[in-house]
């Protein structure tokens, strides 16, 4: 994989402004591979690289951030980079198969055209996150976003603590990421993996239970740590108890969020979680910011 | 800036004269019901109407408007972005419409996203702003600071003088730029207006002033903000949803309201996005593809309707996203009335500041 | 109903509810509207209800400090029915809040309008609600008042109140000024063509039978519409229905539009897409009126929301003049038991076919 | 005339997601050639008119290429949105046809076919569509030859009013 000292340092180059001529004009994008994530051929993982432009150069993002990707001719929706923005051959965006566009995704092969308007939104504070123990709880598709930052961290190391990843599924065969998960995480120095599913089967020899009983279970400490959770609304809900019963603070808690989006630039009204809108003053929030909100989440 | 006076026939010819080099836009009338709409005809435009029931916003934020237009039959998809074309004549704002825009401007050219279409349409829209003939029960402009007589944000502005001429005043450069050339065209019935018709023009700001003066007592913004933060788990929201029918009367006609959808049209290897006006009070409008909805009944969509006029908007941009106008209080199946939301709220408000103080 | 007219056979399982059957006979009067006793006599019946437990909610109207915009309200308890209201400017449709309580345990009491009372009847026919489930609290209607005539008819001045007597209203102003102009010039324009004024179902009644106003207005109009060409017709429509903005108000309102999922809504597919163009409003216009043919009850809530003035009634009616005469059936939501006559079949049923 | 022995053949009984996007009108049809043609929709049952379609090509009678046939299952499942959707989506005229009454494979569909037609042709011709665009047909299995007729009358009369722009939706 590409790194290049630019990209592993996003803040060096990075500009507010976003797109300016073309607000609403995606950048043309390339398929170059499509992975298959899930058994129930539900997720996929879609390696995506811009056409003409670099990235890490003329696309910079940071991890947490997001794209509104483009099926032309049908639509376009918000999907959270799953990729780090320490990999600068290409993007990733790892998609559940849910509506019209993410259907029609599904069936597009390498070599399909895409477009990506981005990146947009809020980023996980990966800077005032150095120098702590991290702890990510992931379910499902959760764990999509914190992939960004999980792999920017273990291609910065030294520059953060211990690292616990506790990630959950309905099955095995629900799990995304696997070479991740089983493979490259475990072996990263100083970091852990647990992973557990609802339900195993046969081939099953791991963990069986909810992610929030596994967290309470394994009752990682809060001291010098933050958490950075995503997950289903459910899930979500029991481990942000977990964690309070773990001591953790508001403000140690981090967590993305989803809404319906259509601007992706504060446009168009219907991510708002109070006064604050998901697409720019999100998705990423610590659990001190929600509270103090007035709205709809979790 | 300069003052003019204008007979009812030198301002039609300037509409007609309009007509010719831009899309005008006025309130005209429609089966009884007064809109603001496209004309093509001097005689459609109707001064002493109603406050029309469409709002001036579709001007700068049509119902529905291309933003891609795309051509996928290649190996390469072309997609380009559409840039409105034109120019554009708004006649007749009122001074909540002109309020409007203000608050309109702020979502839409604030801050690092600058939206184009928006930004097009503003620059090359001339507004003429008209005085309130007169100020209905609904109106409650002046709980919002400023009154039916108010020009500001308008290039000129018109005021209807007791003999049926008009008293024409240039607020801006382009509005100046715009009289200079009616009056290169020598407009018959365009001429300098004398002391006279300023004081008349006066006389008659004064009038509607007063008459909006009934409403300020009624209505007041105080402690409607802070009332609003503490009642957001009250049950009043459950109540005043039972009632709603959740349509889109008050959203859409509503002259700050711009929440809209960005869908796609595709014909063969043909397709468009475009965006059009959409209303949180739709079940749809936070559904998520899944079948999630954080907003799953009327009660959450009223009260998030309500709060973004009273609150949200206020925490975000530092004023209310409602101008008082009364369009939903007055077209409200089911009599809604906002009025009464900011009431409670500064109720609220005042009896959290007494179990504070004592 | 006619004896040419045939009902499907009943499907099996689905059989018509044997209280449909008959229509009820109100055994209950009570004083009408203007009567100095009515107001004391509805709140009376309302709260008897509640307190006796045989309706567990009511929905009515409440006062509120502008008397020409009275609101919906909900009554639960019997305390709370002290400022009940109904008078002139009842123009709201309650029947269509029933749907609200489809899954309420409980009774409940509606106070209904003819034309109200008809969306409570096609609702139970609609087999939305059953009628045991429902007090239906009926009053024969004067006709209501067009809050925005009488605030025209005042100009300038603010309305305070209005005094309705049998033939003309009092309009007194804020300042105290008072002006009496003719009822049926502030009358709604649906009052002004209302045949059927009186609830046909109810279980108590306030009033004698009203006459109604019989205008033929409406279908002269439609006829008039019917005699233009295509291509005049083509225009009449464009013309109204480019001013539809989509707000659905006319849809939520109906009685006839029950539906839990509305093809409006549906998103895949998206049968309704969001442009305003030409095309889609008509889809949208055409689809909502041929939906309700044969259910709408003519109340026309529809045509007095639509806040673009678009004239619904000239598409309404019109359907249900065919209706009427290719079928023969009665209006909908003036008998229990009837089924919509597009749900039902004749072999002897004038054929288009070629 | 260009003749289309095998659109009958070829015509699939569609999904409403299928009927919403373009393949329901065959819009684009003589697109370029400078010749105009009118472009008609006919929902055909699958019982009674699909087989007296597949019936006039079986037995190589000739209908115009002009009509796109959609199978349903009854003529009773026409949905008016169909109707509405082929003229938005570039339909010049649009023909149902169903088994004669008393014939219905399942009865009674027909029976309300006939209602709902009736009620909704005067209303197309009410809010401005011109009469001869719509029509209603019935046409049994064994009718190839009425088929091909009314096809041809069909396609005729709606050639001589030109094009439809009432209710058109393309880009």
């Amino acid at each position: 994989m590409g790194r290049s000292e630019a990209a592993a340092r996003p803040e060096a180059a990075v500009s507010d402004a976003g797109p300016a001529a073309g607000l609403y004009l995606p950048s043309p994008a390339t398929i170059q591979e499509v992975r298959l994530e899930t058994g129930a051929a539900d997720v996929r993982t879609f390696k995506v690289t811009l056409d003409g432009q670099e990235i890490g150069k003329d696309f910079i993002y940071r991890p947490g951030q997001c794209a509104m990707v483009s099926v032309f001719g049908v639509g376009e929706v918000m999907l959270s980079l799953s990729s780090s923005p320490t990999w600068t051959t290409h993007l990733e965006f790892s998609v559940k198969n849910a509506g019209k566009v993410t259907s029609t995704m599904h069936g597009l092969a390498p070599g399909a055209r895409l477009g990506v308007r981005g990146p947009l939104g809020n980023w996980f504070p990966y800077e005032s996150l150095q120098g702590k123990d991290l702890l990510f709880v992931g379910g499902g598709i959760g764990l999509a976003p914190l992939r960004s930052l999980i792999n920017y961290v273990i291609d910065n190391r030294d520059r953060y603590g211990k690292v616990e990843i506790i990630y959950g599924a309905r099955s095995p065969q629900d799990l995304c990421f696997k070479s991740e998960i089983f493979e490259t995480w475990p072996k990263a120095p100083d970091t852990e993996v647990f992973v557990t599913v609802d339900r195993g089967d046969a081939d099953w020899k791991g963990k069986e239970g909810f992610v929030p009983a596994y967290l309470e279970e394994l009752a990682p400490s809060p001291v010098g740590k933050v958490a950075v959770i995503c997950g289903p609304p459910i899930m979500i809900k029991f481990v942000l108890q977990g964690l309070e019963k773990l001591g953790y603070s508001d403000e140690q808690v981090i967590t993305t969020l989803e809404m319906r989006m259509k601007c992706g630039v504060g446009k168009c009204g219907r991510c708002n979680i109070g006064h604050k809108y998901v697409c720019v003053d999100g998705p990423v929030f610590n659990l001190a910011q929600l509270r103090a909100l007035k709205g709809e989440f979790v | 800036m300069a003052e003019k006076l204008v007979t009812s026939e030198g301002l039609f010819t300037m509409v007609e004269k309009l007509l010719g080099r831009a899309q005008v836009t006025a309130p005209r009338e429609e089966n009884g019901i007064a809109v603001f709409g496209p004309v093509n005809s001097a005689g459609q435009v109707e001064l002493d109407g109603p406050l029309p029931v469409i709002p001036e916003k579709s001007v700068v934020f049509p119902q529905s408007e291309t933003l891609l237009r795309m051509d996928l039959g290649g190996e390469v998809p072309k997609v380009e972005a559409v840039e409105p074309e034109g120019e554009q004549v708004i006649l007749g704002v009122r001074p909540c419409g002109l309020q409007a825009f203000a608050r309109l401007d702020r979502v839409f050219l604030e801050g690092a996203f600058v939206d184009p279409q928006y930004r097009r349409r503003r620059d090359h829209t001339l507004i003429i702003a008209l005085t309130c003939p007169t100020v209905k029960r609904s109106c409650f402009c002046r709980a919002f600071g400023y009154g039916p007589s108010d020009g500001s944000g308008a290039d000129l502005q018109l005021t209807r003088l007791p003999g049926g001429s008009f008293h024409l005043e240039t607020l801006t450069e382009r509005g100046g730029e715009f009289v200079a050339e009616m009056e290169k065209e020598g407009i018959a019935g365009l001429t300098d207006a004398g002391a006279e018709a300023g004081s008349a023009a006066r006389a008659e700001k004064a009038r509607v002033e007063r008459l909006a003066e009934r409403s300020a007592a009624a209505v007041s913004t105080e402690g409607v903000v802070e009332g609003l933060d503490g009642m957001y788990d009250d049950p009043y929201w459950a109540q005043l949803a039972e009632r709603c029918i959740s349509c889109g009367i008050c959203t859409y006609l509503c002259p700050t309201c711009h929440c809209f959808d960005i869908c796609e049209k595709a014909r063969g290897p043909e397709a468009e996005r475009y965006r059009c006006w959409d209303t949180c009070l739709f079940s749809n409008y936070t559904l998520m593809a899944g079948g999630a909805n954080p907003r799953p009944t009327v009660r959450e969509r009223l009260r998030n309707r309500l709060y973004h006029k009273l609150n949200f908007f206020n925490h975000r941009y530092g004023e209310f996203l409602c101008v008082g106008c009364g369009r939903c209080v007055e077209h409200c199946p089911t009599n809604i009335d906002i009025r009464k939301v900011m009431a409670k709220a500064a109720a609220r408000s005042r009896a959290q500041g007494v179990s504070v103080n004592g | 109903m006619s004896e040419a007219i045939k009902t499907a056979a009943p499907v099996e399982g689905e059989p018509m509810p044997a209280e449909l059957k008959t229509a009820e006979i109100p055994t209950r009067r009570g004083p009408a509207p203007g009567d100095p006793e009515f107001l004391g006599a509805l709140r009376d019946c309302c709260r008897s209800l509640l307190a006796e437990g045989h309706v567990q909610r009511i929905i009515a109207y409440r006062e509120t400090p502008d008397s020409l915009r009275p609101e919906v309200a909900f009554f639960a308890s019997p305390e709370e029915t002290g400022d009940l209201v109904w008078d002139l400017f009842c123009n709201t449709n309650i029947c269509k809040y029933l749907l609200d309580y489809r899954t309420f345990e409980g009774r409940i009491g509606v106070v209904v309008k003819g034309c109200d009372a008809r969306g409570v009847v096609q609702l139970i026919n609609d087999m939305q609600i059953p009628r045991d489930k429902v007090e239906i609290i009926g009053i024969c209607c004067p006709g209501q008042i067009d809050p925005a005539k009488v605030e025209s008819a005042a100009g300038e001045a603010w309305v305070s109140r209005v005094v309705a007597g049998p033939d003309s209203v009092e309009i007194v102003t804020e300042e105290g000024t008072e002006m009496r102009v003719p009822l049926e010039s502030v009358l709604t324009d649906r009052c002004l063509s209302c045949r059927k004024p009186n609830p046909p179902v109810a279980d108590v009644v306030f009033g004698e039978d009203q006459k109604g106003r019989i205008s033929d207005e409406v279908f002269e109009q439609i006829a008039e519409l019917e005699r233009m060409s295509s291509a005049e017709r083509d225009a009449f429509w464009n013309r109204h229905f480019e001013r539809c903005i989509r707000c659905f108000a006319c849809r939520n309102v109906c009685p006839a539009c029950s539906c839990t999922k509305c093809v409006f809504d549906q998103q895949e597919p998206d049968w309704l897409a969001g442009e305003r163009n030409q095309a889609n409003q008509h889809f949208f216009q055409i689809t909502r009126a041929v939906h309700v043919s044969g259910r709408c009850t003519g109340c026309e809530e529809c045509d007095r929301v639509c806040p673009v003035g678009i004239p619904l009634r000239l598409m309404n009616k019109k359907l249900w003049k065919d209706v009427k005469d290719l079928f023969d059936s009665p209006l909908p939501g003036t008998k229990l038991g009837v089924r919509s006559p597009l749900v039902m079949w004749d072999p002897k049923d004038a054929d288009s076919f070629e | 005339m260009p003749v289309n022995e095998s659109a009958a053949a070829e015509a699939e009984m569609m999904t409403e997601a299928e009927m919403t996007t373009d393949g329901a009108s065959g819009a684009g049809a003589d697109a370029g050639t400078g010749t105009w043609e009118p472009r008609i929709v006919a929902f055909c049952c699958n019982w009674c008119s699909y087989a007296g379609a597949d019936l006039a090509g079986t037995s190589r009678k000739q209908y115009p290429a002009n009509i796109r046939i959609v199978r349903v299952p009854c003529s009773g499942r026409i949905n008016p949105q169909y109707i509405l959707r082929a003229f938005q989506r570039g339909a010049d005229g649009v023909m149902v046809a169903g088994c004669h009454p008393g014939d219905c494979h399942y009865t009674t569909g027909n029976y309300y076919t006939r209602r709902r037609f009736s009620v909704v042709q005067r209303f197309l011709e009410y809010v401005g569509l011109h009469p001869d665009r719509f029509s209603g047909h019935w046409i049994s299995g064994s009718e190839g030859e009425k088929f091909v007729q009314t096809a041809r009358e069909f396609t005729e009369k709606v050639r001589s009013l030109g094009p439809n722009e009432k209710m058109r939706d393309v880009l």
